[in-house]
This record gives structure tokens, C-alpha cells and sequence, in this order.
């Protein structure tokens, strides 16, 4: 029994974790499959109507636009905030006096609840109170900044603070990749002439793969869940021109009582996130195999 | 011991304040009050635990519930039924008929209404006003050319706020002014697609259109308050709004009737918007005994009046005495009155009190979607009927 | 000429503890400097502190007549093999071989050419797609040999290159090193624990001990003339015999009394012209000690020692005898018939002995 | 250790090099700006009177400053019929989120390092459908885990929201670990082994001290995200175990109240400061090289 | 006794690469393995299935009369120094020693003893509180060997133990190996490039060339009657000659005729009753060519070669000869006169030759 337990407890102390995962993940993926084939409202209800609720989301005009802007404001946010908290991460390498604290200062905006941070972005992007006025203030009467208020570029703005948001934790997550990386193999690399911004390219960079790997689920998850950064900032608007999928599902969920709508959305953005992540999560895991 | 545990979403300073006179009565009748506030999103996340509590079997005793939504918890089978309390207590003779209506699940009494909020308001700054030589505008038309000389004397015709519920609610105020009662009525809450598509509702939108001229760039999102401040400020001469932004008036040390003034939006009608509570089924006696204590408090006119003093709205009931409420308040209840007996007492769309969630939801997009964009009034008709066809 | 590398006072310190103290080392351009020492000794400090890898705690160090204190690893233009390999994890075997020349904006034909050159030197053709992480230890060296080699620095750092290869291929590698170092006219500093290395290969050898150098000098010197009883003790393998000796001098050559075990002091007698103290330490190596007959020579003389141990050891065999309170090692052939416990009649290479002080430890012949 | 800048001499740099070093200052400064730009606006508006944010430019420096806000937010500030500010909520918060952040954080680190060091058969496979788990919609799983809840006698209570919020933290916590001990060489597990420690002993000894850069930004991720959860908090929770999060959501949202900006800006600092103090103590142990001078090669 | 080791018919593949192939090795209790081979040629992975790090793809094997195949490594009752050291970089050196022992619960006074003695041996007391990236790499590979001394397993596994100590170290090391394995019995796999090593440590010497088992014997085995070519050349170092060969047999002894440059063949005698085919490869070790003079025995033959190269390695010189077109090295004592470019007299000891077969590279005699 002992030598039993013995050889097999990796797989006893992943199973409790790998059990919850099935029930708690994909089981209520199921339950939510279910329930997206049902007319259910404000509660849950079990009796299968077909596919009508994935008809009218395929009518709704607001999502096509949340899609849109899901592409959009996904492919942006993720990109700019890895690009940038790499860099940052960098910068941050190179032997900081006070780095402690500018890594305290580029972390923050995760502490605080994007329930009022949202108040003073929208304050700071406001043409009328904010940055604009600021910069006319200072005498440039021409200059414009009304991204929030338009309705083509809202979701940049969105963008804008969602980076703002999540980069520093990017940058947190890079910075312990870069610390993990072989002194020695960099000293290598120096001798081997090579200059410093190839040494992070060509070797530093390559060897924290699986870092980035940490780096994109965070960054594709939040891109797929941002909801209070949207409510807050926003509203969904000007209109909905700012709507995500998330949002559009927590509306039909919570605000509009149409739950077998906001089943049928949410296995749509699963369907999504499935279809981006699975060939990166495949090439990634395999590479690491051979 | 009656025990009751509310969940609400009266929060803020005024508010919590006339919750907690409700608490003290219900304490001052040796009730255990548990407070379970979770404000946000107009109720939203309030009804986000609400179900999560529901599901799990863990209901609140009494919850802060409004419009349709009582009936469809009450179709869930998981309301309990206070008849008792309001046929003891005689609700259906001291509340107007159009109100209780909203109370009653197949005819049995289920919630227990708070105030009556009046939607259709027009604010204006009076100073502003006067400078300009405006009188308050009683029809669309006065409105639309008292805007247009604003807009020429430079001042913003009209401070609103571009989130979602904002232009609804400036929507239904329109649909009534421009439509009156009746075609309100069949648009709004019967949701006749005929009424919908109709050419008084591409009025309707025309109107919106020009509304959104007299609206200043960066509305975008703005918070209702802040567009009240800009009408305080003298920035801006009017707000459509709800009666609680008197509240900020008042908040800011401003008197009607002398620094703002408050009048109906153009047209007949009055557009209500009643909080209200109603009781879930729960175990237990002493929480039952909450119950009905709670139903019984909230619509006694003591409870009542220090409310709806403190909230800006008036009281649901007719019977109290209005001596104590200031004149935008009085103008209120008047109004009820007479709209409750010429059947123009009208249930507020944006405000949750006609049309069950994913109906109204649907319109609030058009709604929004047409008023931030270039849409023509025809097209917004037509995707109107659409989204509520959709929406079903 | 200049030389190509020039370490003047060279201090180095970890934290509180000096590493490295006072070197002074130059070696001009085609010097094949190979630096030994006891491990932990510093000689793998030196190799970074030259490639600018640590920074130097005081003096100067220039190569090519060029100040090095602000120029930065990747601009000294030297090559490196690690001790550690340090290979690039994320690189295929070529990509490592080649990534330097590639940076430098090597055409691809001579990137091809070079890697196929030295990989067949190397003898990793079949590795060349492996990743580092699938190679054998010594195939790992190879590569990291392999990244140096396709450079043409001002100098070469070798770090034990050669230590987990086998034998044979350790002696093929050290040719095509001589040879590198012949054709090229390369300047290297290598490291190595292997004596026949250090003396096959060098031109100069620095010996190092604690961060101090001991003695500089050809591998002949250090062989023949180590200039202390460490470097004496430290160089050759089995280690020179270092036994406690009184000498007396009788006209111009000198009695030399060693205490033996089980009888008399052997009398040995130096013909050379020494002026040596009463006491000394003796310094002869195993090789200058044979069984009597199968030497021959001015300074060989005879004497009988009891055999403490026998050690056949392939090619020789080694023969122990306590002598002068030390067990003194000498180097018989492998045929040899002595047997432990017996007398056996041992040939001294009294031409060959080197004289150390007591007390200092220095050379005194 | 090693780092890409210069080894620093007694006489640090040359101009060219004091340049750089400048331009990268600056670079991180502006950098700096942009992430304090809002921070600038809360605490200012924090600092206001709210007869100042009425009249006043919302994002201009405060005339009178007033610490009123701060007192009224951290205790009488309304979150109902209670005035008491966020202070009682606190305790809630740190309740839930303490053991979950440990608990979550110790179960990623051990699923990590299965999947990393000891890949059996299937491991990947479950490795990524662990992973895929942090792509579900939690608005999807509110009503069923509210079921579950339920059934398992854990609704409304603080263990219940622990066990919400670890189970949805594994798919993080596992995924930052796994990733991290992947790099981290097979031979150090081999050499373990052949000592005779066990597999837990290993993880214990071995691979926990190694991964102080990594518990640092899993405890930072997981701690941000249950201390700053509302869904799951205001859902899960009943009258009593509320946290911080719905306080401050009470504080901020009130649909037809008076809106005290001020108010709400000085409270979700507070509420913001357990957060900033775990990044700046955490922190700390962004240690380079950790695995320097373990293997050869 | 049950063999203490029993390899059958092992093998062990990386995916499609076959690594090892069909070994069979046995072990007493009390014997010194020395595994030998080409780097690269699967010793480290042997090393590995034993301990039970890597499954090994078919076959048996069993330490201790028990199959070993589900037994996990911990269970083995095995101590192994790494190739790679793999040292717990989080530990100071003290703790990388005891882990091992407070692991199995071994008592903290028994721990700190055994710590204080193997420091000792191993020279690294100053060193006990750093940590592994504070070493330098012999100082590593010593706490490596430290991590396994300490144990009293059933089995030592060691690879390349000793490769980047330097000479005097590890002859100390060397020494104190031996002891351990003589004092406690040990049964010892050790894996080295050292044939000093091999030929003074071993018990038995298996030879590995591409994961196939060319020959297992005794140290003297190995080296006087390599089995096949590559044992014969890949053993000794200088490598054994191999010298293509004709022979002829002439009565009860053999004609050996060898090409040589610059003249006639040379033709040697080897008075040993021989029946080899007329196409040899003819085996002698460096050490069997010596100056003419410096040889007495039975076999010796002398012959004129022209001395292509003087190559002096401190305790000896080496001349190498082009003998049947190949280089030919002869180890000569230091002071020879030889000049490259002259005729030398050589004598061969033809007792010593070994004979190969031209095809399969077998031993003939
Ligand atoms: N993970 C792997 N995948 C594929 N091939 C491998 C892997 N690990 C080792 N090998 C190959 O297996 C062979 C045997 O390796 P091993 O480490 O046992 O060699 P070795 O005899 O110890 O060599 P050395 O003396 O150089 O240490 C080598 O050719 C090596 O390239
Ligand atoms: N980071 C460090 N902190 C403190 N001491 C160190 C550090 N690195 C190395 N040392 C010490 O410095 C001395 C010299 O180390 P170095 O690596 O130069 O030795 P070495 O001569 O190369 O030895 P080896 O032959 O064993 O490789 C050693 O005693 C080592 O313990
Ligand atoms: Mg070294
Ligand atoms: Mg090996």
C-alpha cells in the first residue's frame, strides 16, 4: 500500500486539484451548454428548446459589436501590455537603484478596484475635464484627445486603461522569468560578443517561453473577462460601442434575466478562447517534450 | 422574534439614512434587523446575489424588488404571499390603483411599495433661465427653441449624461411628450410592434436627434450627477432626470423654486418609478413574523413620510400629509393624482417598472445605440421592432 | 611588440575575501599561457576577470595595449570555454556553435563552412540539431570547445576544456589545439588540471596557489627548476619526492644524508657547486629514481631501500620506500620484480635534485 | 550573479555609458507618470471638499486640503444601514483572502511541480485542461456554484468563498509554477531522489526555496485577485461575511444618492492598501539566481 | 555471494535512439567497477538506469539479488556523485552534505561527524556555510562526492568524480577511494577518463564503445590483452601502436615483417607458438618501444627507424616513427639524445604484441 502511495503520489496530490477542475470547470461548462439549448430567464431552467438562444445572439446587432471589439481590444491589450511589460521588465533589470519601488509604482493599479479607478480614467480621458482641456489649458488650442467620447475609438480608450491595469503585473511575471535565467549562460553570451538587446532576444527571451506562455493566459483571460474595467469606464458606451462579450453576458445574465442568452454568449467566448489558445497551448507543450 | 435579514441597494448617505429609520422601527417593534446592502448597477448586483442566494437555498428574508421582476421571482415560486398584512392593513385603499397593481402576483399581494420616484422631470438652472428670458418649456417645441437660444447665447441647452439608462430615460419622456399616454402605453409597456414602428415613434427618434444637438460633445458616459452639477454651475440650463437629482440640489445648498426649477417634461402623463420590497419564502417563524412586521412598517405612512423626505421621491400611499415635502415633491404628488384618475399614471421602461429586463434591455440599445450614432430616425424605428422581437 | 595581454597588481575580492592578490602576468601576442593551481585556487577568477566578466578590485589589466577597465565582455574581442559549459539551452548544438558569428554579421557560406569544420574536429556531426539538454557531458564540452573555436579573437580563454573528454579524444583535441595555437598564432590562456596538457601545450606556465602566483615560467623551468617546495610538490604526477636531507659540503660537491628506514642514513653525493644550509628539503622525482641498473648517467648512484609498496600502473610501476620520514616514490619499469617488504637497490638522479629551504620553502640550487 | 549592465568599478562609467544610464532613468520616470496619472487624480480628489469636486476642475490640485473623505471612508462612510466606513469589512477580507492566497498558492506550486518535474502519462493533457480552466466566465459559474454551495452547507460563509476562490485560482497557480519549474534542471530532482529523499521531501527541501520570484507573483496575482473579487464576493456571501470589496461597491454605487467622489476615491485607496503593502513586502524576494552554481552545463 | 549488481540484456533508448544495447554486467560484492568508453558512449546513462532516473527500455536488472524495476531510486540503497554535480543551489554546502542523511532520519550527532570527516577528506571545511554559486568547480564536484561519502549505501555510482580536481587532488581523492572501497567494502560503478584512474582503482574495467560492452576484465586484462582494436586503442595513453602487419610462421615461432620508411621492412620475431592469418594488425604499447639499450628481457628486438618527431612530456620522451605507414610513438626515457630527422635504434618487446584481425578488428592471440 505504502510503496503504492509512494510511486504514485504525483499523481494523488494533482488528482484532488484535476477532480475539482472537471467538476468545477467542466462541469458547469456542460451545465452551461445545457442551459444555453433552453428558453431559461431569470433562473436556470432544464427543458431543451434547441439552438434558438445562438439564433438571436446571431441577430443581435449589440454583439456582433462586442465580438468586434473582443478581436480588437483583445489582440491590442495583449500585445501591448506583453511588449510592454516586457520592456519594463527589462528596464527594471538593469541594476535599479530604487527598483522596489518603481516595480511598487507599475504594480499598483492592480491593487486598486477598477470600480473607481474606471471614475478617474474616465475624468482623465474626458475631452472636457481631463487631458484635453489640461493640454488647452497650457495653450494648444488645437490639440484633440476625445477618444472616450467616439464612438469609433472608445475602445482604445479601453485599451489604454486596461494596460495601464494589468501591465505591471506582466511586468512582475517577465521580471521573475528574467531572474531564473542563468548567470553564467549570459556571461557566455557577452564573451561570445554578442550585444545586450540580442543577448534578451536570442537567448534570454527564448528561454522564458514558458513564462510567456503564463504571461499570454494572463493577459488572454483578462482580455476575455475585463467586465468591471468596461462598466466602469464606459459603460459599454458611447451606446455600446464599447461592449465586450463579457459584458453583454453579464448583462443578459444579471440586468436583463436571460440567462439561457447569457449561456449561449458565454459558450461562444469559450469557443473563442478555445480556438486561440489550444494551438498556441500545442506548440508550446510540445516543444517542451522532445 | 421577528428576524429579518434586507438586501437593498440604498447605499449612499441619504438613503442609508432612511433605511435605517425603517431598522429603527423595525427594532423599536423587537425585530432583529440584518442589513445586506449591495448597491451597484441600478439593483444589478443586488439581483446577482440575490439569484446566487436563491439557488443555493439561502434566501434573504426581504429584498428590495421593483416592477415586473416581482412577478417573475413569483413565477419562480419563491415568494411568499402578505395578503394578510395588506388586507389588514387596507393597502388597496390608500395606494393608487396603477401601483398596487405592481404588488399583487395573481391577484395575491407580494411586495410592499416604499415611494413613487416621478421620471419625467425637467430641471433647469433659474438663473440661467432668467438671464436668457426662458420660460420653462411645456411643449417639445418650446423646448427644442428655448434650446436653440441657449445654444446661441452659449450656454449648453442641455446636461445629460451618455451611459445607457440616461438616454432611456430621456427616451420615454419624449415617447410620452410626443406620443402621449396612450401610445406610451402601447409602445412602452404593451410593446405593439404596430405602435413601434408607427410614424410618431420616427417623431420620437427625430426629436432624440435634435435633443442630441443640444448636448455638449463630452457627454459621453458622464455621470448623472456631474451633468446636475452642470446645470448648478449655470454651465448647462436643463436635465432631464428623475427626482433624485433634487437630492444634489438640494445636497449643494440649492432651493427650488429659486436656484432650480423642476417642472414635468412636455406633455401629459406622469412616469412612475416605485421601490419596493418584496418577501421571499423562508423558514422559520420568527423570520416569517419579520416578514409581515417589515410589510406592515414600510407602508405605514410614519415610515412613509421620513422616507420619502429623505429621498426626494413622494410616498406611495395617498393618504399622507404632504406638509413637511417641498414643492417639487408637492407638484409630484398632485400630479399623481390626476394622472392616476385620467389613467395616464405610467409605468417607467428605463426604470425598470414596465417591461420585464431583457424587453426593456432591448430597447435601451436601440435607444442608446441611435442617440451615439448617425442612425436615421427609420432605421432605429425598424431595429427597434427588431430588438423587441428578438427579445422574447 | 606589445603584449597582447597585460595584468598589472591585479586584485580581486568577494565580498571580504581577496580572491586574487597582486598578479602580474603579460604575455605577448602567440603565447600559449596555460595556468595551473590547486582547486579554488582562482585561476577560474582570473579567466572572468580577463573576459571582463568580474570586475577587477584593483590594478590594471589591457589587451591588446588597451586599458579594459570600462570595455564591456562583448567588446575585448576574446573567445571562452566555460568550466561550466554554459551552453545556450534554447539552441540546437549549431545554433550555439554559430549565434556568434552570426550576430556578427558572418555571411551564411562561412558560418556553414566553420561549423562544418570544426564539428567534424569536434566529432559532433551527428549532434548537431540536439538541444544541450541531450547530450552527454562530454559532448556538452565539445560544444562549448566548439563555440570558441569558430571565433578568431586576440585571445582564447580555455577553462578545463578538455576535462570530461576521454583520453583519446583529450590528446586528438589537444593537438588540433597546438595546432590552432600554430596556425593561427593565436593567443590563449587555458586552464587545466592535466599536467601532460600543461607541459605539452604551453609556451609559459603561470602557477598559482591562493590567489598568489608561485612561479612563471617555461614548462621546463617548472619542471625541472620549481622555484619553491609548492610548485615542486604541485607539478608531476606521481608528485616529485620532497625528503628532509642534512648536507655537508666536502670540496665543491656535497654529502647529502637521508635517513632510511631500517638502517643507516643513505650518503648521496651532488657533484655540482652548491652552497646550500645544513638542512634542507630534498626535491627528486619519482622518474629520477630507478631500479638500479636501468639508469645510467654522472649524478645516478645506488642504494638499497626497503620496498614499502608495489603499484603496477600499466605502462610503470610504482615502488614505495620510506625515506627521510617520507614515503618517496619512484618510478620503476613494468617488468620490474620488487616485491613489498624486500631490499631492493634504487638508482638516485643526484644531477636532477632541487634544494628547498626549511623553513621558507624556496629554492636554494 | 549576473547582470547585463557593466560590472561597476571604483570610477563607474564613461559619458557615453552615464548617458545611457540617464536616458534609462528617464525612461522608467515617464513611464512612472503614466501609471500615477490616475493614482494623482484619486488622491486629489481624496483631499477635496465636496463642494470643491462640484465647482471645481476635477483633476486639478485641491485649494483646502481636507482629510475629511479618509475619515468618513475608513469609518462612517455608509455601506447600508451601517455608517461605519470600511473598517468592518477588513476583517473579512483578510479572512478569506489569507487562506485562500496560501492555499491556492501551495496547491499551484505542488501541481506545478508534478507537471514540471515528474510528467507521467497524461500530464500535459491535464495540465491544459487545468489551464483552459482559467478562461471559464465566473458569471457563468455563479449560479451553479451557488447550487453547490448550497448542497454543501458552505453558502454564505467564509469557508465557502475560500474554497470558491481556491478552486478558481488553481488554473493560475499551477500554470505560473508549472512554467517556472520547467526551467529549472532534471538533474536536481535525480540527485534528490538518490538521497533518498521522497517526493514531497523534494518539493519541500529543493524546489520551495528555489521559487521565492515566483511565490512572489503567484501570491501577488492570487492575493490581488480575491482581495479585489466582488462577483464571488457579493454573491457567495451573506449579511456578516461580507468583504471589503461590496463595502467599497456600496460606498461608490448608489444610483439616485448624492455621490461623494471624494468619499469614494479615499476608500478604494484604503481599500487598494493591504494589496500594495503585500507587492512592496513580496517584493522583496525578486532574488536573482537562484539556481546559479547548481548544475554544470 | 548473490551478485550485489546484475545487469541482463539492458537496454535503453531515447525515443528512436538506441543508447545502450544488450549489456550484461555483474557485480560481487566488494568489486570496483570502472566503466570506460568514448565520451558519449552511454556510460552516464548506465549510471542513470541503475540508479533508477532514467526506465530503462528491456531487460533485468537487480541490485542486491532484488529486481530493481519497480523499486523507486530512493529504495535502492545507492549513493551517486552527478556528472553534472547537480547541487542543491538553495543549501549551503553543509546542508547539500547532510540532506541525504537527515533525510533517512540519521541522528544530528552521527551527521555532524560524518560532515566534519568527509570535509575534511575532501578539503572543503573552509567552505561548509557557502552556497554551490560560490564555488569554484572543483570545489563543487568535492561537496558533490561529499553528498555521496557520507552515505553507506549498498552501491556508490560515480561519475567522472574527480575531472576537474587538479593532479595532486585527485591522486589524494584516488587514494581515498581506494580506502573507502577497501575499509568498508563498498561495491563501487565508477565512471572516469582517467585511465590512471581505471587501471589503479578497478577491480574490473568494462570497456563501452556506442552502448555496446567491448570487453570486461581485470585492469591488466584490459590493458595487456585488449580484446578487440578499439579496446586495444582506445586504453593506454599514449594509445597502444597498431601497425599493419605481415606474418609468416616459421617453425614453432612467427616472422613479423612491418613496412618502414625510408627502407627495407623491418622483420621481427616473435618466439611464441602463434597461428595468426598472414594479414595482421600488430599491437604494442609505446612503453614496449624503448631506445635500444635501455630494454633487456626476452622478446626485445632491436631495429634503424627514422624519427620523424621528439615530443619531451617531462618524465618521458616521445619519438614517433612511421612503421607500416602509420605514426608509431615509442616512450623513451627523458634524457634521450633522439632527433627528429635521424635513424634511431628501437627496441621492440615482442613479448608484449598483440595481434588483431584485419577485418573484424578481433584479438588473434
Ligand atoms: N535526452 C536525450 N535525448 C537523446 N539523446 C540523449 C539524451 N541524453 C543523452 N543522449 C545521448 O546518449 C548518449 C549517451 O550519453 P551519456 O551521457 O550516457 O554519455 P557518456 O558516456 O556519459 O558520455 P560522457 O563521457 O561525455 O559523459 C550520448 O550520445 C548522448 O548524446
Ligand atoms: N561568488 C563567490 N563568493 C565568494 N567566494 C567565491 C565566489 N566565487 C568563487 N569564490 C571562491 O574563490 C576562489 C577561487 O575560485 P575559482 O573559481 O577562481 O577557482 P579555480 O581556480 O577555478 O578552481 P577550480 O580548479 O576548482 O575550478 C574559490 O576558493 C571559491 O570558493
Ligand atoms: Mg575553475
Ligand atoms: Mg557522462
Amino acid at each position: 500500500m505504502s510503496e503504492w502511495l509512494e510511486n504514485h503520489l504525483p499523481k494523488v496530490v494533482l488528482a484532488p486539484s484535476f477532480i475539482a477542475v472537471l467538476i468545477f470547470v467542466y462541469g458547469f461548462i456542460g451545465w452551461t451548454a445545457w442551459v444555453s439549448l433552453t428558453r431559461s430567464k431569470l433562473l436556470p431552467k432544464y427543458e431543451i428548446k434547441g439552438f434558438v438562444q445562438y439564433e438571436r445572439l446571431f441577430d443581435s446587432p449589440r454583439w456582433d459589436t462586442a465580438i468586434n471589439n473582443l478581436y480588437i481590444f483583445g489582440a491590442l491589450f495583449i500585445v501591448i501590455a506583453m511588449v510592454l511589460g516586457l520592456a519594463l521588465a527589462i528596464l527594471l533589470d538593469q541594476k535599479i537603484r530604487v527598483e522596489g519601488f518603481i516595480r511598487t509604482i507599475y504594480l499598483y493599479p492592480m491593487a486598486l478596484s477598477m470600480i473607481v479607478t474606471g471614475t478617474a480614467w474616465k475624468w482623465i480621458l474626458n475631452p472636457g475635464l481631463g487631458i484635453e482641456s489640461t493640454v488647452r489649458g497650457w495653450g494648444f488650442e488645437n490639440f484633440t484627445f476625445d477618444w472616450l467620447v467616439n464612438p469609433d475609438f472608445a475602445i482604445y480608450t479601453i485599451v489604454m486603461a486596461a494596460v495601464w491595469q494589468s501591465s505591471g503585473f506582466v511586468m512582475a511575471l517577465f521580471l521573475a522569468g528574467l531572474r531564473s535565467v542563468d548567470g553564467e549562460i549570459i556571461k557566455a553570451a557577452q564573451v561570445d560578443g554578442i550585444p545586450t538587446w540580442r543577448i534578451y532576444t536570442a537567448i534570454i527571451i527564448p528561454s522564458m517561453a514558458p513564462i510567456f506562455l503564463s504571461a499570454f493566459i494572463v493577459l488572454a483571460h483578462l482580455a476575455i473577462k475585463s467586465f468591471d474595467l468596461v462598466i466602469a469606464l464606459t459603460g459599454g458606451g458611447p451606446g455600446y460601442a464599447t461592449d465586450l462579450p463579457a459584458t453583454y453576458m453579464y448583462a443578459m445574465a444579471f440586468s436583463r434575466g436571460d440567462i439561457g442568452q447569457a449561456a449561449a454568449s458565454a459558450m461562444i467566448m469559450m469557443l473563442v478562447v478555445f480556438a486561440i489558445v489550444v494551438p498556441y497551448l500545442y506548440s508550446e507543450l510540445r516543444a517542451k517534450n522532445d | 422574534e421577528p428576524q429579518a435579514e434586507v438586501l437593498h441597494w440604498w447605499t449612499s448617505g441619504g438613503e442609508a439614512k432612511s433605511v435605517a429609520v425603517l431598522q429603527e422601527e423595525f427594532a423599536a417593534n423587537g425585530g432583529t434587523w440584518t442589513d445586506m446592502p449591495v448597491a451597484g448597477g441600478g439593483g444589478d448586483a443586488a439581483m446577482t446575489a440575490l439569484r446566487a442566494r436563491v439557488l443555493a437555498g439561502n434566501a434573504p428574508t426581504a429584498v428590495q424588488l421593483k416592477g415586473p421582476a416581482i412577478q417573475e421571482w413569483y413565477e419562480e415560486g419563491v415568494l411568499a404571499d402578505i395578503s394578510n398584512v395588506a388586507e389588514a392593513e387596507g393597502w388597496d385603499k390608500v395606494l393608487p390603483a396603477s401601483i398596487a397593481a405592481h404588488m399583487k402576483c395573481e391577484g395575491t399581494w407580494c411586495a410592499a411599495p416604499v415611494n413613487v420616484h416621478r421620471v419625467d422631470w425637467i430641471w433647469a438652472n433659474a438663473d440661467v433661465l432668467a438671464a436668457n428670458g426662458i420660460e420653462m418649456p411645456t411643449t417639445w417645441d418650446e423646448f427644442n427653441a428655448a434650446a436653440e437660444k441657449l445654444q446661441a447665447a452659449g450656454v449648453i441647452p442641455l446636461a445629460h449624461g451618455g451611459q445607457a439608462w440616461q438616454d432611456a430615460t430621456v427616451f420615454e419622456t419624449v415617447v410620452l411628450g410626443l406620443g402621449g399616454p396612450e401610445f406610451y402605453n402601447k409602445a412602452l409597456v404593451e410593446l405593439d410592434p404596430e405602435a413601434l414602428t408607427s410614424d410618431t415613434m420616427v417623431k420620437v427618434f427625430d426629436q432624440m436627434r435634435t435633443l442630441r444637438g443640444f448636448v455638449d460633445e463630452n457627454f459621453s458616459g458622464r455621470d448623472w450627477n456631474l451633468a446636475t452639477a452642470m446645470v448648478m454651475n449655470g454651465e448647462a440650463a436643463f436635465q432631464i432626470m428623475g427626482d433624485w437629482a433634487k437630492g444634489e440640489f438640494l445636497a449643494a445648498g440649492k432651493e427650488p423654486g429659486k436656484d432650480f426649477l423642476c417642472a414635468s417634461t412636455p406633455g401629459d402623463g406622469y412616469l412612475y418609478n416605485v421601490d419596493s420590497f418584496a418577501m421571499f419564502d423562508v423558514e422559520g417563524d420568527d423570520k416569517r413574523a419579520g416578514q409581515e412586521l417589515l410589510a406592515k412598517l414600510i407602508v405605514a405612512p410614519k415610515f412613509q413620510e421620513v422616507f420619502n423626505l429623505n429621498k426626494g421621491s413622494i410616498p406611495a400611499r395617498t393618504d399622507v400629509s404632504l406638509d413637511k415635502f417641498d414643492m417639487c415633491a408637492k407638484i409630484s404628488a398632485e400630479d399623481m393624482a390626476t394622472s392616476s384618475e385620467n389613467g395616464s399614471l405610467l409605468p417607467s421602461y428605463a426604470h425598470g417598472m414596465a417591461l420585464r429586463g431583457a424587453q426593456a434591455g432591448a430597447i435601451t440599445d436601440v435607444v442608446t445605440a441611435h442617440f451615439n450614432s448617425d442612425m436615421s430616425s427609420q432605421e432605429a424605428v425598424q431595429q427597434l421592432a427588431d430588438a423587441v422581437a428578438n427579445s422574447y | 611588440m606589445a603584449p597582447i595581454l597585460d595584468i598589472k597588481n591585479l586584485y580581486k575580492n568577494y565580498g571580504a575575501t581577496e580572491i586574487l592578490k597582486d598578479i602580474n602576468i603579460s604575455i605577448e601576442p602567440g603565447d600559449f599561457l596555460v595556468l595551473v593551481g590547486p582547486s579554488g585556487c582562482g585561476k577560474s577568477t582570473l579567466l572572468n576577470c580577463i573576459a571582463g566578466l568580474e570586475p577587477i578590485s584593483g590594478g590594471t589589466l589591457s589587451i591588446g595595449g588597451k586599458d579594459m577597465t570600462h570595455v564591456s565582455p562583448k567588446d575585448r574581442d576574446i573567445a571562452m570555454v566555460f568550466q561550466s559549459y554554459a551552453l545556450y539551452p534554447t539552441m540546437s548544438v549549431a545554433k550555439n556553435i554559430t549565434f556568434g558569428m552570426k550576430v556578427r554579421g558572418v555571411d551564411q557560406a562561412t558560418q556553414d563552412a566553420k561549423l562544418k569544420e570544426v564539428a567534424s574536429l569536434l566529432q559532433i556531426e551527428p549532434l548537431l540539431n540536439r538541444r544541450p539538454s541531450q547530450l552527454s557531458g562530454g559532448q556538452r564540452q565539445r560544444v562549448a570547445m566548439g563555440r570558441a573555436l569558430v571565433r578568431d579573437p586576440k585571445l582564447f580563454l580555455f577553462d578545463e576544456p578538455l576535462s570530461n573528454l576521454d583520453a583519446k579524444l583529450r590528446v586528438e583535441m589537444r593537438t588540433e589545439i597546438k595546432k590552432l595555437h600554430q596556425t593561427l598564432d593565436a593567443s590563449i590562456v587555458y586552464v587545466t588540471h592535466d599536467q601532460i596538457e600543461a607541459m605539452t601545450l604551453a609556451t609559459k606556465i603561470v602557477v598559482l596557489k591562493g590567489g598568489v602566483v608561485q612561479q612563471i615560467g617555461t614548462p621546463a623551468e617548472i619542471y625541472n627548476r620549481p622555484a619553491n617546495l609548492f610548485v615542486a610538490d604541485f607539478m608531476g604526477s606521481p608528485a616529485m619526492n620532497l625528503i628532509p636531507a642534512r648536507v655537508q659540503r666536502n670540496g665543491t660537491s656535497t654529502q647529502v644524508a637521508i635517513a632510511r628506514a631500517g638502517g643507516d642514513p643513505i650518503v648521496l653525493t651532488d657533484t655540482r657547486d652548491l652552497h646550500l644550509p645544513e638542512e634542507v628539503i630534498l626535491g627528486l622525482r619519482p622518474e629520477d629514481i630507478a631500479e638500479a641498473g636501468f639508469r645510467a648517467g654522472a649524478g645516478v648512484q645506488e642504494a638499497a631501500c626497503l620496498v614499502d609498496m608495489v603499484e603496477p600502473a600499466g605502462a610503470d610501476t610504482y615502488v614505495v620506500s620510506e625515506l627521510g620520514g617520507k614515503q618517496v616514490t619512484a618510478r620503476l619499469h613494468a617488468e620490474t620484480s620488487a616485491q613489498a617488504g624486500q631490499m631492493l637497490n634504487l638508482a638516485f638522479d643526484m644531477s636532477k635534485v632541487s634544494y628547498f629551504a626549511k623553513d621558507t620553502g624556496e629554492r636554494l640550487n | 550573479m549576473t547582470d547585463l549592465s557593466m560590472p561597476r568599478t571604483r570610477a563607474q562609467g564613461t559619458a557615453g555609458k552615464t548617458a545611457l544610464r540617464w536616458l534609462l532613468y528617464v525612461l522608467l520616470g515617464l513611464f512612472a507618470l503614466y501609471y500615477l496619472m490616475p493614482l494623482f487624480v484619486m488622491v486629489t480628489t481624496s483631499l477635496k471638499s465636496l463642494e470643491e469636486i462640484r465647482t471645481g476642475s476635477l483633476i486639478a490640485l485641491p485649494r483646502d486640503v481636507t482629510l475629511e473623505a479618509w475619515k468618513t471612508a475608513w469609518s462612517s462612510a455608509c455601506t447600508g444601514i451601517q455608517c461605519e466606513g470600511l473598517r468592518p469589512y477588513f476583517w473579512n477580507s483578510v479572512l478569506i483572502a489569507v487562506p485562500a492566497v496560501i492555499l491556492s498558492t501551495l496547491l499551484g506550486a505542488l501541481n506545478g511541480y508534478v507537471v514540471a518535474q515528474w510528467r507521467f502519462r497524461g500530464a500535459n493533457i491535464i495540465f491544459s485542461l487545468m489551464l483552459f480552466g482559467c478562461f471559464i466566465p465566473f458569471q457563468v459559474v455563479l449560479l451553479p456554484m451557488a447550487r453547490l454551495l448550497g448542497l454543501m452547507g458552505l453558502a454564505g460563509t467564509i469557508p465557502g468563498l475560500i474554497f470558491v476562490h481556491v478552486i478558481y485560482g488553481l488554473g493560475f497557480t499551477t500554470l505560473f509554477f508549472r512554467n517556472y519549474y520547467v526551467t529549472i534542471p532534471a538533474e536536481l530532482t535525480k540527485a534528490a531522489r538518490v538521497d533518498g529523499a521522497g517526493f514531497l521531501r523534494i518539493f519541500w527541501s529543493i524546489f520551495l526555496p528555489l521559487s521565492l520570484p515566483i511565490v512572489v507573483v503567484t501570491v501577488i496575482w492570487q492575493f490581488t485577485q480575491i482581495w479585489n473579487d466582488f462577483l464571488f464576493g457579493v454573491s457567495f456571501s451573506q449579511a456578516g461575511t461580507q468583504p471589503v470589496t461590496v463595502a467599497l461597491n456600496n460606498i461608490v454605487n448608489s444610483t439616485t444618492g448624492v455621490k461623494e467622489y471624494n468619499v469614494d476615491m479615499a476608500a478604494a485607496i484604503i481599500a487598494g492598501l493591504p494589496t500594495l503593502l503585500v507587492y512592496v513586502v513580496a517584493g522583496k524576494y525578486f532574488i536573482r539566481g537562484l539556481t546559479a552554481g547548481s548544475v554544470k552545463g
